[in-house]
């Protein structure tokens, strides 16, 4: 299987001839709600940091489109060899890191070595589990081995965690990143904003029409708003409350971008806390639940409900909410039948977001029309990684599963929800070593309609890409399939 | 012929409130919200933790006197209900720092220089060293977010309040003749702070408690603003005001309400202490 | 005078050292893990492990408290776990507003509250008294953060005078920062100003009838004269402290008010840090702030001193 | 014609009426003496001829300087006038100073308010000024802060403040009340020259009769608001007429009737044998050993029962240490204090049974009693002492019989302290003392804050008791006259020493020790009336 990417080296072929007319054509100034920890998306799992640098400053081999699919990067094409095992990738020529060394390919040998080594701080380690080796082949050829065939390599080196680095920068990339985009790090003012600027004789890829690039880091929603609305921000790619949307909606001097992302925001139940290992409590508290009532009151009407934990832009997407639809009176014969007429009392442990807060309050309520008792605790992300998602100390939760096709993470007993089911443990496994495309739907399809009919938990709608953005401003992401702020084909109009 | 000078009236209770303005005033805003709080108890117009989604936002008006809150709530029901949220909160850390406060500063007067008041005073100095907000965020973030812990993290800032006002005051009753009688009548340390330093500080801690309670009332308002203030379901004026700041634009009245409360207690609060201290302290100075 | 700085600087050391154990075995506590934080849910156990090492979080906590103490003393905080940087580079940054914020917001908040303390003391139970007391009861009465939230609806959404918040930094000129800084020192101030005007009065009017204030008016000074020269001066005592506890206030308490106007200050750096489990920073920021607490107290006492020559003590 | 001459004076203040109907007149060189107890307005008659008056005032009748009405002028006039044409001392010399400006730039400041000199004369006068009240250059720079400085050095620089510009016309309120008596005395001397000198008229107010008849040219008597006699000090004595007049200077001169103590068969009682008490001073260096002062030094004396002992001495000189170490409120050095042969103090406690034995009556009526408590909760502290107390009717007749003992109606038992007058308050004290039947009490300075009639009351009381119950007193005692007048012996202390001792007509007619004879000296006299 072979695939070059003509058309993309044409269109930068294009872009080049045309960068001249756009040149000095602008600035923009991005709100963001979170700031980096630092600047290196290869040892955190800070979104912030891809979406800052991700296609921006950093580039992989791969990269993700705007709709999700994969295209190539920093490697022109590739070949894999018919056992799945070999991956081999021809790299573009003529790419510079913005310190102005050559890039080649023991750069990237450095970065994935880097990446899967022992000692490795990369939060995303398990994409890279199943690489056996990496060699350069000549100067611009990399060659892949793979302990087991995966079909979701090319898929895996998009990601933000398997950018390449260069080995003069790592002790100082924390700080100043040093990567192959079309935008090279200027400035970070802690707590305030990073600057990036074009890199000069960028010539490899799209080219650019902005000249500088300011992320501001604004936390507080309020204070989102107020930049957006005195044009302090151009654009707020993820706009914190959606409360505000319509506001800029109506207001012509912006436009409100609603797209997709891979966030599955669900109820994540403890499969293996009673009663909530009772299959029928789970359902019960299914029932329960008014989606709609949820994606108004908590997300302002921004969302799409979904029956089980798959995203519903993907072909191969089934709408199981009739499996859960809202029905009081059919949750409270469920809860008699589990003995539990009289209802019980259980923990619901919310991050910070504010799909979770408003989200959990909303639940609270819905689940105390059927008789169960909710108690709310506020948790920070760092508490609630360490009760909820390593000590498994709760009873439900909400949180908004934002990494692309993450089903099989039901088929992992010891993650957090715990669900064990070696019916659907096998399903995967059979998943991960099927390639070709129909077969893989109906699995997927299986898979979902097993989870969705488990109840393993409450499934509430995907999240909505919601940005709003100066009217005048084109080609920017209207969905997220990634945490990425790719502002390549990002220019004023005229 | 009498060479006596003749006794102080004592000016009648009653007469005192009414003539003054200030305590009129206070009382009267204290008697609506406490009485708003208490009744809350048993009646409010709507259930404040059923949710009503499709009357959300609603404006001013009927049958929502205050509106509707992002959840279809009643504005109005949930400014009762939270006003109890934030006496309490306020009433338990006053206590506590009264609780502790009054015995320690006491414990120190009764021999000033000593190690023991050394200790409770240099102590003192280091909790006032943490500014109030930062108390609270440490302890919030050992032990979580809840109303629980701002009580605590409130009741802790006022320990030395209340510390250093009883032994300041304590300190010159210590000097005066009636509690050497009282040695002399071979009374004991804390059996003359209780019997004769307590009663006689008494004006002055009710003052300060009132001025407390209404610094208490600020300061779980901005705990509960930066979230680590009561949970929900449990409604709070803090909360619903942090709630309603992206929403300022467009529904302000979610803003304004809270927000109105806060200002009205705390001046009634105020208000009353100030007309507190001025039927209660110069009674004091007169008896010198 | 000597002696009296020398006894309160010894004071202070110590105030310093219990506050620094306080502050490290508090933070100590606190339950979540950096690294768990920063690796996110994906991550393995192993790479948690590797990163807990890099950062030195496996050191014991005396190793880490003598550390972070030592490093101190010479003004080293130790390096963020999460920024991994210098956490003075990070206090540094932070610091270059927060601090202006408080000095400006108490310039106000002095410079509102002295004229009206004054004006009111002097013309007491007239009616100015009356209606510039009513407006600082009210005053005293307002949340900070709804009084902030308030002014940037009006002057930044409606009026868009000011910026809504943030801080474009001081290379982009003294003007620009200032600007920045106006709304949020407003709303830091004005309840400030509305105490220190009480205090203010009541301690002037305290001074006001205290026999040296009637020896000066047997002299020949007029009410305003004796009240200017003789009543001010004796007043200022209870108003410094106010005033130091106020500074305080506003360096550390300023953290609500950083974030309704999204300031790159130290609140917001706590905030941010302790939801990130980066412990270092917590504790060096609250360790600053506490050492800034502390020594303001030590300079209103030395300035106690100046004002009250009784405290000098004899030379 | 008279420098001020005040006519019909009346004052009001938020309508209660405080003076009605006052005229004096003082003339160039001459001294006027006010003289009045509490409430009698002689203070508010300085302060109507100041104008500094508090607000809600009404002065009406005409107050004449030099011919000029001072209630027609406006404020702006009378500050010009105050300071410059009239001086004024007042009487708590502790507080009169502002506390955080040297004496030097405070009397200053009289001439450059007035504009009357340029700064460095102002300064240089101020300079020759506190050269003349007494501060020589040498010991007193004009840096000096009041803190400095004793009360009698103070009140001399109030008093340079007042005649720095050489009023005309100097208004002393009580400037000695607050002395002690040989200090009173050199302030008295003092004013006394600098009027002679400067050609001033002086109004000198007070409430001690003692203290005007060595100066007074002319008198006045005040009682609520209204002159009540007037004339020249050196007829007035023999003419007075009104009986308020003659009240007052018999209760100043008041010997109570009372059986004098019989020398022989003496019987001790209270034993103190060579107490020392130091107080610990404030370490001056961090590693020094810190220095100490001996408040009370070597102390010796024995009270015998049924004698009224004196203890006289002015402020600071230790009698006040020494009451509280009899008392076991603080501990001694050395020396032991024996009760009828046993020791007060055991084991750092008192013996309760000994303290029962032992009361006390102290100066203050104000501050003696907790004033949230009844009468009659406060009158039965001491059973504390007791093993059990009495209780129900015993109880109530108890405090009934001590009430009536000091003259007080039994009814007085359900009211609060602060329905009394000094004068009452100090009876219900005495009855506190009594009512658990003490041997030895202690008065100290317990008559020192009652106006001299009271005062005269108080004391007949207390002798009366005495021979009643037998009690045995030891009276503590700045003023002489007191001391005199209840006393079988007198112990004089000084700076922590017992100086002189004797039978009290011993020592007051034949003084041994110089000390003694200056505090004698300087005790104002009155004129023998008889």
């Amino acid at each position: 299987m072979k695939f070059t990417s003509k058309l993309a080296f044409a269109a930068s072929a294009l872009a080049l001839s045309v960068s001249a007319a756009w040149a000095d054509s602008g600035e923009i100034s991005v709100g963001m709600a979170l700031e980096p920890p630092h600047l290196d998306p290869t040892s955190a799992a800070a979104g912030a940091i891809d979406q800052v640098l991700y296609a921006n400053v950093f580039q992989g081999l791969t990269r993700f489109a705007s709709d999700g699919s994969i295209i190539p990067g920093l490697a022109e094409s590739w070949t894999i060899s018919d056992d799945g095992l070999t991956y081999v990738f021809q790299l573009r020529h003529g790419v510079k890191f913005h310190d102005g060394t050559d890039f080649d390919a023991s750069h990237v040998v450095f970065s994935l070595d880097r990446a899967r080594a022992e000692d490795s701080t990369n939060a995303q380690k398990a994409l890279f589990a199943d690489i056996a080796s990496v060699k350069t082949g000549d100067h611009y050829s990399v060659i892949v081995t793979l302990s087991k065939p995966n079909g979701s390599l090319l898929f895996n080196l998009a990601w933000g965690d398997a950018v390449i680095v260069s080995p003069e920068s790592i002790d100082t990339i924390k700080e100043k990143p040093i990567g192959t985009g079309p935008f090279r790090f200027v400035e970070w003012v802690k707590g305030d904003r990073i600057e990036l600027e074009r890199t000069p004789d960028y010539s490899w890829g799209d080219q650019v029409a902005l000249d500088k690039v300011t992320f501001r880091f604004i936390s507080d929603p309020t204070a989102a708003f107020a930049a957006v609305m005195s044009e302090d921000v151009d654009v707020f790619p993820v706009f914190p409350a959606p409360e505000n949307l319509a506001q800029f909606d109506a207001d012509p001097r912006f436009q409100v971008l609603v797209g997709s992302t891979e966030g599955e925001t669900i109820l994540s139940t403890n499969n293996k806390l009673p009663p909530l290992d009772d299959v029928r409590v789970r359902k019960a508290i299914a029932h329960a639940i008014d989606r709609k009532a949820i994606i108004d009151g908590a997300m302002f009407g921004f969302g799409t409900p979904i029956g089980t934990h798959f995203a519903p832009h993907n072909p191969a997407y089934l709408d199981l909410t009739g499996n859960s639809a809202y029905d009081p009176e059919m949750s409270k014969s469920l809860l008699a039948e589990a003995g539990l007429a009289d209802g019980f009392t259980t923990t619901l442990k919310l991050p910070p977001p504010s799909y979770a807060r408003r989200g959990g309050e909303i639940i609270a309520a819905q689940l105390r029309e059927v008789g169960i008792n909710v108690e709310i605790s506020n948790l920070e992300w760092a508490q609630w990684l360490e009760q909820v998602f390593r000590g498994k100390d709760f009873g439900l939760t909400i949180v908004s599963h934002t990494e692309p096709m993450d089903i099989g993470i039901y088929a992992r007993p010891d993650y957090y929800f715990q669900y064990d089911n070696p019916e659907f443990q096998a399903l995967i496994t059979e998943l991960n070593a099927e390639a070709k495309a129909d077969k893989r739907t109906e699995l997927l399809h299986k898979a979902q309609t097993m989870i969705s009919e488990d109840y393993v938990n409450g499934y509430l709608f995907q999240l909505a890409a919601t940005g709003v953005a100066n009217a005048k401003l084109q080609g920017l992401w209207v969905n997220a399939p990634t945490q990425a702020t790719d502002l390549t084909g990002v220019s004023w109009a005229e | 012929m009498s060479l006596t000078t003749a006794p102080p009236r004592k000016p009648s209770l009653l007469r005192t409130i009414t003539s003054s303005l200030n305590l009129t005033l206070g009382l009267f805003i204290i008697v609506v919200f406490f009485g708003g709080a208490l009744i809350s108890l048993v009646w409010t117009p709507f259930d404040v933790a059923s949710l009503d989604i499709p009357n959300k936002l609603k404006a001013p008006g009927l049958p929502h006197l205050m509106g509707t809150d992002h959840f279809g709530r009643d504005v109005f029901s949930m400014i009762l209900v939270g006003a109890r949220t934030s006496i309490a909160v306020a009433v338990v850390a006053v206590g506590i720092g009264m609780g502790l406060g009054v015995p320690l500063g006491l414990a120190a007067a009764v021999r000033p220089g000593s190690f023991m008041d050394e200790l409770i005073m240099r102590g003192n100095d280091l909790v006032f060293a943490f500014p109030a907000l930062l108390i609270a965020i440490m302890i919030t973030a050992v032990f979580g977010p809840g109303a629980v812990n701002a009580i605590l993290a409130i009741g802790i800032f006022n320990i030395p309040v209340f510390a250093r006002l009883s032994r300041g005051a304590a300190l010159s009753l210590w000097t005066r003749d009636f509690v050497l009688s009282a040695r002399v009548a071979g009374k004991g340390a804390v059996r003359i702070s209780y019997e004769h330093i307590l009663p006689n500080i008494l004006n002055l801690l009710i003052v300060q408690g009132t001025i407390q309670f209404s610094l208490g009332i600020l300061a779980e308002a901005g705990l509960s603003y930066v979230g680590l203030g009561a949970q929900p379901p449990i409604p709070s004026w803090g909360r619903m005001l942090a709630e309603s700041q992206t929403m300022i634009s467009f529904a302000p009245h979610l803003a304004l309400f809270p927000g109105l409360a806060i200002v009205f207690t705390v001046l009634g609060l105020n208000l009353m202490g100030d007309g507190l201290r001025d039927i209660l302290d110069p009674k004091i100075r007169r008896e010198r | 005078m000597l002696r009296y700085s020398l006894k309160r600087f010894l004071s202070l050391l110590i105030s310093l050292l219990v506050a620094s154990i306080v502050i490290f075995v508090v933070i100590e506590i606190v339950p979540g893990d950096p690294a768990t934080y920063m690796l996110g849910i994906n991550a393995q156990e192993d790479t948690i492990a590797a990163l807990r090492e890099e950062l030195g979080l496996n050191a014991s906590k005396l190793e880490r408290y003598w550390n972070w103490l030592s490093g101190m003393m010479v003004g080293d905080f130790g390096t963020s776990y999460t920024y991994r940087s210098p956490v003075n580079e990070l206090i540094g940054d932070r610091i270059w507003v927060s601090l202006p914020l408080a000095l400006i917001a108490l310039t106000l908040s002095t410079a509102i509250a002295f004229p009206i303390g004054i004006i009111a003391a002097s013309r007491r139970g007239s009616v100015t008294d009356m209606s510039v007391m009513g407006a600082t009861q009210l005053g005293v009465a307002i949340p900070n953060f709804w009084f902030a939230m308030i002014l940037v609806l009006i002057f930044a959404i409606n009026l868009r005078w000011f910026a809504s918040g943030g801080f474009p930094g001081w290379d982009e000129g003294v003007f620009a920062g200032l600007k920045a800084l106006t709304l949020p020192a407003i709303a830091l101030a004005l309840p400030q100003a509305s105490i220190l005007a009480r205090v203010m009065r009541t301690s002037l009017l305290d001074t006001l009838s205290e026999d040296f204030v009637r020896t000066a008016r047997a002299k020949g000074l007029s009410k305003a004269k004796a009240l200017r020269r003789h009543a001010l001066r004796n007043a200022l005592i209870p108003v410094l402290t106010i005033i130091g506890l106020q500074f305080s206030f506003m360096l550390a308490g300023a953290i609500i008010i950083e974030n309704v106007f999204y300031l790159p200050g130290l609140g917001r750096l706590i905030f941010q840090s302790i939801s990130q489990r980066d412990l270092i920073v917590v504790e060096s920021v609250v360790m600053l702030l506490v050492f800034a607490v502390v020594l303001v107290n030590f300079f209103v006492d030395l300035t106690y001193a100046l004002v009250d020559p009784r405290l000098r003590g004899r030379q | 014609m008279a420098l001020l001459s005040i006519e019909n004076l009346n004052l009001s203040i938020h309508g209660i009426d405080i003076l009605r109907d006052v005229s004096m007149s003082v003339e160039a060189g001459k001294v006027l003496g006010v003289i009045g107890e509490s409430g009698s307005g002689k203070s508010m008659t300085a302060n109507a001829v100041m104008q500094l008056l508090p607000n809600g005032t009404d002065c009406s009748g005409t107050i004449l300087l030099e011919g000029q009405n001072l209630l027609d002028l406006h404020e702006g006039q009378m500050n010009r006038l105050r300071g410059k044409d009239i001086g004024m001392v007042f009487q708590e010399p502790m507080t009169a100073l502002n506390p955080v400006k040297t004496i030097g730039a405070q009397v200053a400041e009289t001439l450059l308010i007035h504009k009357a000199a340029s700064k460095p004369e102002a300064l240089r006068i101020a300079r020759e000024t506190l050269n003349r009240v007494g501060l020589p250059e040498d010991r007193f720079p004009m840096s000096r802060y009041p803190h400095e400085l004793s009360g009698g050095q103070r009140q001399r620089v109030v008093i340079a403040m007042a005649i720095a510009l050489k009023p005309k016309l100097l208004i002393a309120d009580e400037p000695t009340t607050a002395l002690d008596v040989t200090t009173q005395a050199q302030i008295l001397r003092l004013l006394k020259r600098l009027i002679q000198e400067d050609d001033m008229g002086l109004i000198l107010i007070t409430h001690d009769l003692a203290v005007v008849s060595d100066m007074a040219d002319d008198m006045v008597i005040m009682q609520n608001g209204v002159v009540v006699e007037q004339g020249p000090a050196a007829t007035l004595y023999r003419d007075m007429q009104h009986p308020y007049t003659k009240a007052l200077f018999e209760a100043s001169s008041h010997i109570p009737d009372r059986d004098y103590a019989d020398e022989r068969g003496a019987d001790p009682l209270l034993e103190v044998r060579n107490v020392i008490r130091d107080y610990t001073l404030p370490r001056t260096k961090l590693f020094a050993a810190p220095g100490y002062f001996r408040a009370v030094n070597d102390v010796s004396f024995v009270i015998n029962r049924g004698e009224s002992l004196g203890l006289v001495g002015e402020s600071g000189c230790g009698k006040s240490t020494l009451t509280r170490a009899l008392l076991g409120l603080e501990p001694v050095q050395s020396g032991d204090i024996l009760f009828d042969g046993d020791p007060v103090v055991k084991n750092g406690l008192v013996v309760p049974d000994i303290r029962r034995k032992m009361q006390v009556v102290f100066q203050d009526p104000y501050g003696s009693f907790n004033p949230r408590h009844k009468v009659s909760r406060l009158i039965t502290e001491p059973y504390h002492l007791l093993p059990s107390s009495p209780t129900g009717a015993d109880r109530d007749r108890a405090i009934a019989e001590a009430l009536e003992s000091v003259d007080m109606p039994a009814s007085a038992a359900e009211k609060y302290i602060h329905e009394f007058s000094g004068g009452q308050r100090q009876r219900i004290a005495i009855a506190r003392a009594l009512i658990i039947r003490p041997e030895l009490i202690i008065l100290d300075e317990a008559v020192s804050a009652l106006d001299v009639s009271v005062r005269a009351q108080v004391l007949d009381l207390l002798s009366d008791l005495s021979d009643r119950f037998g009690l045995t007193y030891l009276f503590i005692s700045h003023d002489l006259s007191v001391v005199r007048a209840i006393t079988d012996r007198v112990l004089v202390m000084k700076s922590g020493k017992v100086v002189e001792r004797g039978a009290t007509e011993d020592v007051f007619e034949n003084p041994q020790h110089a000390y003694t004879k200056t505090l004698i000296d300087a005790a104002p006299q009155l004129p023998d009336v008889a």
